[in-house]
């Protein structure tokens, strides 16, 4: 009647994932770096200026398509017809634009350093999806953790004159958020995607609160202890290392997360129990396994990533807390989460490429203000494409989202 | 076994039918133990969740220094519900006839948004995108509204609303087409479709934009709706946003809802694929058309209650308008509280219209509450109601150790 | 959950100490002790009175009319646009002597409710009175010169940026609307008078509460060298400041004094929103309130300006006393709308 | 049929007394006494729903006992998790295996007990233990190889060497033979015997007499969740079992009459299918089907059944060849085309695909004809009940109404509703694919009478079964599916042997690779 029968909807039989790089894929995967090759050749600081060889490098894009497509490769081969044509049509664009719009435009230091800070509380809340999701818990209240994060990450900051104690403080808030979550989705087996809808209501309304009630009309104070910005002597490194040079320590944080994700999920005992739960817990239970106690580590932990992702923006990025200011970055995170098919690498990428394209829309209406307003649509028009025409259908954890009981108890 | 086998030739003994093999351990679905919970607990454990919620929510309130029952009695007299009391008089009277004209102005497209998303979860689909199906439908309604000043009243308004309703309709259909065809997942695809819609209809209205209010140059809004295509105003002042016909309009439209989905063959479709797709395929049904069709009728359902805003009493639409339209995700609270029924949907509607309206400012005494605070205590009740609603376990528990004994176990559980 | 939040013309901050200039156009400092003790209401848009913005500069000038002139005030918040009739016209309906709107999006609303309550005095924030359509006579708009603050403010960026061999100066506005661009205007071509060689950024963030946006847009114009940065995004404008004290640049705050953010802050380009209020008060106070016109707040009576200057700027002080001088007698007067590009 | 004897109690590892378990008004078990001997093969036996399961996941720690004890070794323990149960020395394999899909072999049989090296899990460790597991117990299985991937025999020996693993001295398998080949189970046989030799007991629930002779030492039989006796296999028969099983004597094997086949009526010619993988799957098969006829088609799970079944029913495009129903071409027509056209079809897996189990049983049945005579797209509710209630009790379904939850059915009753809504629609071509999967000897022998009388009622059945018994009880022809191809026909009368050998691929003993 409800969402388990949504969650099964989503588990579909997915094809031949994994199934290794087949000459056809290769060929699609070689068209759709062509087709984005054809593009990039025309921008900063390349600047081909003529059409010409952007459209050969397309055409030649477009048949490993259609030789792709013809050896089954459906997917990939459209994509590679698909990147063809954006790069041929973004490659006319670029060549018959000023060099000085294309430029302030296309800064690939500026756009890499925005787009790691536009990824990085994406990544952070994603994270903590992915951990809790591998457990079995689905968790649509990121958007709640994380606002629990930024809240009280700007809090804690404030009453320990510390953005360490900020942190502390935040990572605990989103924890117990994310406790709530577990006591209802594990404990009282209660519909997941209901009692996560149900903590981003009460997140929202109790950082309200307690903001109006702590700070009033001030706002946040305005000299909040800060997470400190890392400067590495990189600036001579071409445009990424101007990009690096100076960046939050919670943007290298986030990075640094996606690989201690990885390693503890895919490479440590703690993480192939966690994946065991998700995919069968009454298996896991059967060798000895406590699903509970693995979930509710799984879903508090998941309420600690997210968290960091909200004092990133409290204190990492804004240096104050506004009500809602989350602003819906925990739904873009668990749209990210599905993009990358439940794996740490895959929703870096989602979240790289939403962050790429939010700066990208952020300058584009240097080239024409009155789309202004459309362009901020870029980011959600890119990821519909890409979720519909690359990734499809992602099959989560097999036990994502189905309360666990163990009979008769 | 007490029965009697029935007599017959070629009838064996059927197993141990005494014995039904109940398969309600890990995998039983929600949909099975809400059945169970309904029955059990019927229309009770609602009421008892809201209950719950609101000696919760008054915790709350009492931890901040605040007296709850004066704040809940003043939340009360603020949605008009006392103007059903016989006994409320005079200016009492009048004063919670226009609170009540408010609460039901809220209720109406609460009532389709929740639809929307009900529909969506019978066949196992999640539509957050109610929000964006919203504002594409006010955005038709606005525009096909303030257009084709000369026709006829009732040919416009109705003209409206089906366009309007198309429109949300074709919305929703883009996420149900691509889950469909690439098997993208809808919750994605939704949300992505919400905020296109937010930054279409924000260029549209915006300074410059092509459907941007024509004598007024300055302001990001769009032009009026005219008089031909304004719903009727049955209650209360037509210019202070009194009472429009669109409250009938919702309730008819849960009345359809009803039918559709108990009665029709495409809801008999639609519940078949949320239940068990796979059988549903097998039967014959085509369960990627019952999504398109699902996602459609959804997308149709706040199409609808956008164009009811819009053509009852906001008639313009400005870009903040769209942005900060909330209404769609109060939508979701209604569907999960109203269990995604067509009366439980609207009764769950008039409550958070009730509870939005009633904790508006106007109405709340700011010596009683802090208005500031107050919005954000609603959202908290908000959340506890629908949290408690999730917990249809922890309800019934309570709401067995309430009732008197009565030996009649909840559930069995066997092992297969 | 997803929506973005809120609107609201420019960013207010609450710290009253350091705002500079005296009263309006009333110069009485204190209420008359046989002053009619009136009702005062206030409807908020749907910012709410935390938006550190005009709702709670609004805010501020009604309560400052409640200790001073011992009027009896009622602030509702709107949460909706749903709210707007709805508050008016229950402020009107409890007979309050003057209802205040605030926000130019409330400006259909306001009409319609003066016209059911002809008896009430109705003033309106950042809206042109005589363009309502149903031309109410008991509505007063309360106008900006946003374009003069902006050009006090853009003058100072620009005298600092010759000194300091800055090319670039930068804005960033929340949306394409009036009282912002006239803000941006003004600042525009304050800077170009200052030093015609300045070359100007501007962008809008689409926004007027997320900070991060404002902050990488204002990130976005220092890597293009900008040296100084003038906010005219509400909230979301903070992380425009706060791009440029991350970066050693100079700010320039907007609506309120910004000052108390820290030294960053060279000035601030000031819309007095609490003197509008209280000196509308004063008007039903004292009988003189005429509706169906408008009372613009400008450089001359104290209702626009720049706030406190930084110790970065101190020294063009007389530079900047001149340009109000021009200002005041009007042989400045400044552009309102931002060249298209 | 002897009571227990306490002069045994010396050898005895396991002893269960007296165990009481409740499911609200339901008694699963009522005061069970089991007692397992060292070193002896020990069968469970019983119809569904008798209770052995539940007894044997109480012994596992699964479930607690509302009353009794359980004796390790002459001393009371306590098992309150499976955790516990491995510390006792009991392992367990599943019916349906407690396995992860998506992870190797090396790592299933690991988890739980993971081997770790510098804190990281260590799965070159994992990989080495299992091969000396695989090769300690002459139980080859691929570590590397994901478990979604391979066989059912392979799972089940990843679950007995993880149990063995886990130092079990006691192994519980709860049906063990319910999805194995019969080459599978004589296989499974070997190896349950050496296991016994080496000194480890098992107890092996099962509802099949046959197999409880040929394995078992002894037998315990309980009836709706009682002990009926405990006795030797050595002197029992199949039909003293069925006795004590059920309680009555039953019909063992269904008495049929030869068919009389008419006009063929549904024809396969050349048929092409691939399955979810891409792969080919069906592989050129042609056959033929005569009105009152029953053709089965044998093989080993995985050989192409599922995929021929759902091009059949327009569920998977046909890549060549044709499908035809009374000579009309209904090659890759939709499912519901299919089902117009005349092929009714009992699904595999009712759970997952013949039933809507929170439909009731009303909407269940109608699940083929709702739209017959509706206007304007309403349903007619009441004509859509009255059907129900004709079919319910035309078919003999217990346990419901039709407005009862299918779910709240047994396995057996389900099963009567699946063939109820497809006979119903008049079919002249019915498949029957795995139609008496899971259920009980009585639901067995309703759902065998049934298809003959379709049979003899004129319709064509092709019943795809990987039970050898009800192949042959059923089949007027036998058709041997392989790898994608039917590679012989036999008569019902053929050996076990000449069946095994064309179900293996033509004589070359297929061992698990």
């Amino acid at each position: 009647m409800t969402t388990d029968t949504i969650i099964k909807g989503l588990r579909a039989p997915e094809g031949s994932d994994g199934a290794g790089l087949t000459r056809e894929r290769a060929l699609g995967w070689g068209g759709i770096a062509l087709g984005l090759i054809a593009f990039v050749i025309t921008l900063p600081p390349f600047e081909v200026r003529t059409i010409v060889p952007s459209l050969v490098l397309a055409a030649i894009a477009i048949v490993l398509g259609v030789l792709a497509i013809g050896g089954g490769e459906r997917r990939v081969g459209g994509g590679a017809i698909f990147a063809a044509l954006f790069g041929a049509l973004g490659a006319y664009g670029a060549s018959r634009s000023g060099v000085s719009h294309l430029e302030v435009v296309v800064s690939w230091s500026a756009l890499t350093a925005a787009m790691l800070r536009y990824a990085t509380p994406l990544t952070f809340a994603a994270l903590g999806g992915l951990v809790s999701e591998r457990s079995g818990v689905v968790n649509i209240a990121l958007e709640g953790m994380m606002l629990m994060g930024a809240f009280f990450a700007a809090y804690g900051a404030d009453k320990t004159g510390s953005w360490v104690g900020g942190i502390l403080i935040g990572v605990l808030a989103g924890m117990a958020l994310a406790a709530i979550h577990a006591v209802f989705a594990i404990s009282l087996r209660s519909d997941q995607i209901v009692s996560g809808t149900a903590l981003n209501f009460v997140a929202l309304g109790l950082t309200g609160y307690m903001y109006v009630d702590t700070y009033g009309a001030n706002g946040t104070p305005d000299n909040l202890p800060a997470v400190p910005e890392i400067n590495l002597p990189t600036d001579s490194l071409g445009f990424i290392g101007q990009a690096i040079s100076q960046l939050n320590l919670l943007v290298w944080g986030s990075l640094i997360a996606v690989i201690l994700v990885w390693v503890v999920v895919f490479r440590t005992r703690l993480g192939l129990r966690l994946r065991a739960v998700g995919e069968n817990p009454k298996a896991a239970e059967t060798v000895g396994i406590s699903v509970f106690k693995v979930r509710y580590a799984a879903v508090i932990s998941s309420g600690g990533l997210a968290a960091f992702g909200g004092a990133f923006l409290s204190i990492g990025f804004v240096h104050s807390f506004s009500q809602n200011m989350t602003a819906g970055r925990g739904f873009i995170a668990l749209a990210a989460l599905i993009f990358g098919r439940w794996r740490p690498g895959g929703l870096l990428a989602a979240t790289l490429l939403f962050g790429f394209s939010s700066a990208l829309a952020q300058r584009l209406p240097e080239f024409s203000p009155q789309l202004a307003t459309l362009f901020q649509a870029l980011p959600y028009v890119l990821t519909l494409i890409a979720v519909a025409g690359v990734v499809g259908r992602s099959t989560p954890p097999a036990a994502d989202g189905v309360p666990y009981t163990r009979e008769g108890k | 076994m007490s029965e009697q086998t029935p007599a017959g030739p070629d009838v064996p003994v059927g197993g141990p039918s005494s014995q039904p093999e109940y398969d309600l351990g890990g995998g039983a679905t929600v949909g099975a133990r809400l059945g169970t919970a309904l029955k059990s607990g019927g229309v009770i454990t609602p009421i008892i969740t809201v209950l719950f919620s609101f000696l919760v929510g008054g915790l709350v309130v009492l931890v901040t220094g605040h007296n709850p029952i004066d704040t809940y009695k003043a939340i009360f007299d603020g949605t008009g519900l006392q103007w059903l009391f016989p006994w409320t008089s005079g200016a009492d009277r009048s004063t919670a006839a226009i609170n009540l004209q408010q609460t039901l102005l809220i209720t109406g497209p609460l009532i389709l948004l929740g639809l929307a998303v009900g529909y969506a979860f019978r066949a196992g689909l999640f539509n957050i995108g109610g929000q964006g199906q919203y504002i594409v439908g006010s955005i038709v309604a606005v525009w096909t509204g303030s257009s084709w000043a000369g026709m006829p009243h009732v040919l416009h308004v109705i003209l409206c609303m089906l366009l309007a309703t198309a429109a949300g309709a074709a919305w929703a259909g883009i996420a149900g087409a691509l889950r469909a065809i690439t098997g993208a997942n809808e919750v994605i695809t939704t949300i992505m479709l919400n905020w296109i819609a937010i930054w279409m209809g924000v260029y549209l209205f915006g300074l410059g934009g092509p459907l941007q209010n024509g004598t007024q140059p300055d302001v990001p809004i769009s032009n009026d709706v005219v008089a031909s295509a304004k719903l009727h105003v049955f209650w209360g002042d037509p210019e202070l946003q009194g009472l429009h016909i669109g409250i009938f309009v919702a309730l008819a439209a849960a009345f359809v809802y009803w039918i559709l989905l108990n009665r029709s063959t495409k809801g008999y479709e639609a519940r078949a694929v949320g239940f068990n797709p796979e059988a549903a395929r097998y039967s014959g049904i085509k369960v990627g058309r019952t999504y398109v069709l699902v996602m459609g009728t959804c997308g149709a359902l706040a199409g609808l209650a956008g164009s009811l805003d819009v053509l009852g009493w906001q008639f313009h639409l400005a870009t903040n308008d769209i942005q900060g339209t909330q209404l769609a995700f109060l939508g979701i609270a209604v569907a999960l509280l109203g269990r995604n029924t067509a009366i439980g949907t609207c009764l769950a509607a008039l409550l958070f219209g009730a509870l939005v309206n009633g904790t508006s400012v106007r109405n709340l005494d700011p010596a009683v509450f802090e208005p500031e605070l107050a919005q954000n205590l609603t959202t908290v009740i908000q959340g506890l109601v629908v949290l408690f609603v999730s917990a249809d376990v922890l309800i019934l528990l309570i709401y067995n150790k309430l009732r008197p004994r009565r030996a009649a176990p909840a559930k069995a559980e066997v092992p297969a | 959950m997803a929506g973005i939040l809120i609107f609201a013309a420019g960013c207010g901050s609450d710290d009253n100490s350091s705002s500079s200039s005296s009263s309006g156009t009333t110069s009485t400092a204190a209420a008359a002790p046989a002053a009619k003790k009136i009702k005062v209401g206030l409807v908020t848009d749907i910012g709410g009175l935390n938006d550190r913005s005009f709702n709670s500069l609004a805010n501020q000038g009604l309560q400052q009319a409640q200790s001073q002139l011992g009027i009896t005030g009622r602030v509702l918040t709107s949460k909706s646009n749903a709210d707007y009739i709805p508050n008016l016209s229950t402020l009107a309906q409890q007979k309050y002597d003057l209802v205040i709107g605030v926000g130019f999006l409330m400006a259909d609303a306001i009409d319609t409710v003066a016209k059911k309550f002809p008896d009430t005095k109705f003033a309106i924030i950042d809206v042109d009175a005589t363009g309502l359509k149903g031309k109410p006579t008991n509505v007063q708009g309360l106008l900006f010169k946003e374009q003069q603050s902006g050009y006090l403010a853009g003058y100072l960026a620009g005298l600092y940026a010759k000194d300091n061999n800055i090319k670039t100066i930068s804005s960033v506005g929340g949306q394409k609307i009036p009282p912002v661009d006239h803000y941006i205007a003004g600042y525009q071509a304050g800077a170009k008078a200052a030093d015609p060689g300045i070359k100007t950024l501007n962008g809008y963030s689409q926004d007027f509460v997320d900070q991060a946006k404002c902050k990488e847009i204002a990130l976005n114009q220092i890597a293009q060298g900008s040296g100084v940065v003038f906010q005219v995004a509400g909230q979301c404008g903070l992380g425009a400041l706060d791009a440029a004290k991350e970066k050693g640049k100079q700010g320039i705050g907007v609506d309120a004094d910004q000052a108390y953010l820290g030294s960053h802050i060279l000035t601030s380009a000031i819309k007095k929103v609490d003197v509008a209020v209280v000196d509308t008060i004063k008007q039903v106070q004292t009988d003189k309130f005429t509706g169906g016109v408008n009372t613009t707040f400008e450089v001359a009576n104290g209702g626009a300006g720049i706030g406190k200057v930084s110790a970065a700027g101190a020294k063009y002080q007389s530079q900047l006393d001149g340009v109000t001088a021009k200002l005041k007698d009007n042989s400045i007067t400044p552009p309102d709308t931002v060249p298209g590009k | 049929m002897t009571p227990p004897d306490a002069s045994d109690a010396a050898g005895l590892v396991l002893e269960l007394r007296g165990i009481t378990k409740r499911f609200g008004a339901l008694t699963a078990n009522d005061a069970v006494d089991l007692q397992l001997r060292r070193g002896e093969i020990h069968a469970l036996l019983g119809e569904n729903g008798a209770g052995k399961s539940t007894l044997m996941n109480v012994v596992y720690g699964m479930l607690t006992p509302d009353e009794g004890d359980i004796l390790v070794d002459g001393s009371v323990v306590h098992v309150g998790s499976p955790r516990e149960a491995m510390d006792h020395g009991i392992g367990m394999v599943f019916q349906h295996f407690m396995l992860i899909p998506v992870m190797t072999v090396a790592e299933n049989l690991v988890l739980g007990a993971e081997p770790r090296k510098n804190g990281l899990l260590d799965l070159a460790g994992a990989r080495r233990r299992t091969r000396e597991l695989s090769d300690r117990y002459g139980l080859r299985v691929d570590p590397d190889a994901r478990v979604a991937d391979v066989s059912v025999g392979q799972q089940q020996r990843v679950e007995i060497l993880r149990a063995l693993d886990r130092g079990a001295k006691i192994l519980v398998l709860d049906e063990p033979t319910a999805v194995l080949t019969a080459q599978e189970t004589a296989e499974l046989a070997e190896v349950l015997r050496a296991l016994r030799d080496g000194g480890t007991s098992v107890v092996f629930i099962t509802h099949k007499l046959h197999e409880v002779l040929d394995v078992a030492d002894r037998v315990t039989v309980l009836r709706r969740g009682k002990t009926v006796g405990t006795i030797d296999t050595a002197g029992a028969d199949e039909a003293s079992l069925a006795r004590m099983m059920v309680g009555r004597d039953v019909v063992l094997r269904v008495e049929k009459e030869p068919g009389t086949p008419g006009e063929p009526l549904l024809e396969l010619e050349d048929v092409h299918a691939i399955d979810d993988r891409g792969l080919p799957a069906v592989d050129g098969v042609s056959l033929q089907v005569c009105a009152g006829e029953i053709v089965a088609v044998a093989g080993i799970d995985g050989n192409g059944q599922t995929e021929l079944i759902d091009a059949i029913s327009g569920l998977r495009h046909v890549s060549s060849g044709h499908v035809r129903l009374r000579g009309k071409d209904i090659t890759n027509c939709t499912p519901r085309a299919a089902r117009d056209a005349g092929v009714g079809h009992i699904a595999e897996d009712r759970h997952a695909r013949g039933l809507v189990l929170d439909f009731s049983l009303a909407e269940n049945l109608a699940l083929n004809d709702y739209r017959a005579g509706t206007r304007f797209g309403l349903l007619k509710p009441r004509r859509m009940l009255e059907a129900a209630g004709r079919l319910l009790h035309e078919f003999d379904v217990r346990g419901g109404t039709p407005g009862t939850p299918a779910r709240s059915l047994s396995g057996g009753n389900q099963q009567k509703v699946v063939i109820a809504r497809e006979v119903s629609g008049n079919p002249d071509a019915l498949i029957a694919a795995q139609p008496t999967r899971g259920l009980d000897v009585g639901a067995i022998e309703f759902v065998h009478r049934r298809l003959l009388a379709e049979r003899d009622a004129g319709r064509a059945i092709l019943l795809f079964s990987l039970e050898l018994e009800e192949v042959r009880a059923l089949a007027d022809r036998i058709l041997v599916i392989y790898d994608g191809r039917i590679v012989g026909e036999l008569p019902p009368g053929a050996s076990d042997e000449e069946l095994g050998l064309l179900m293996t691929g033509g004589g070359a003993a297929r061992v698990a690779s």
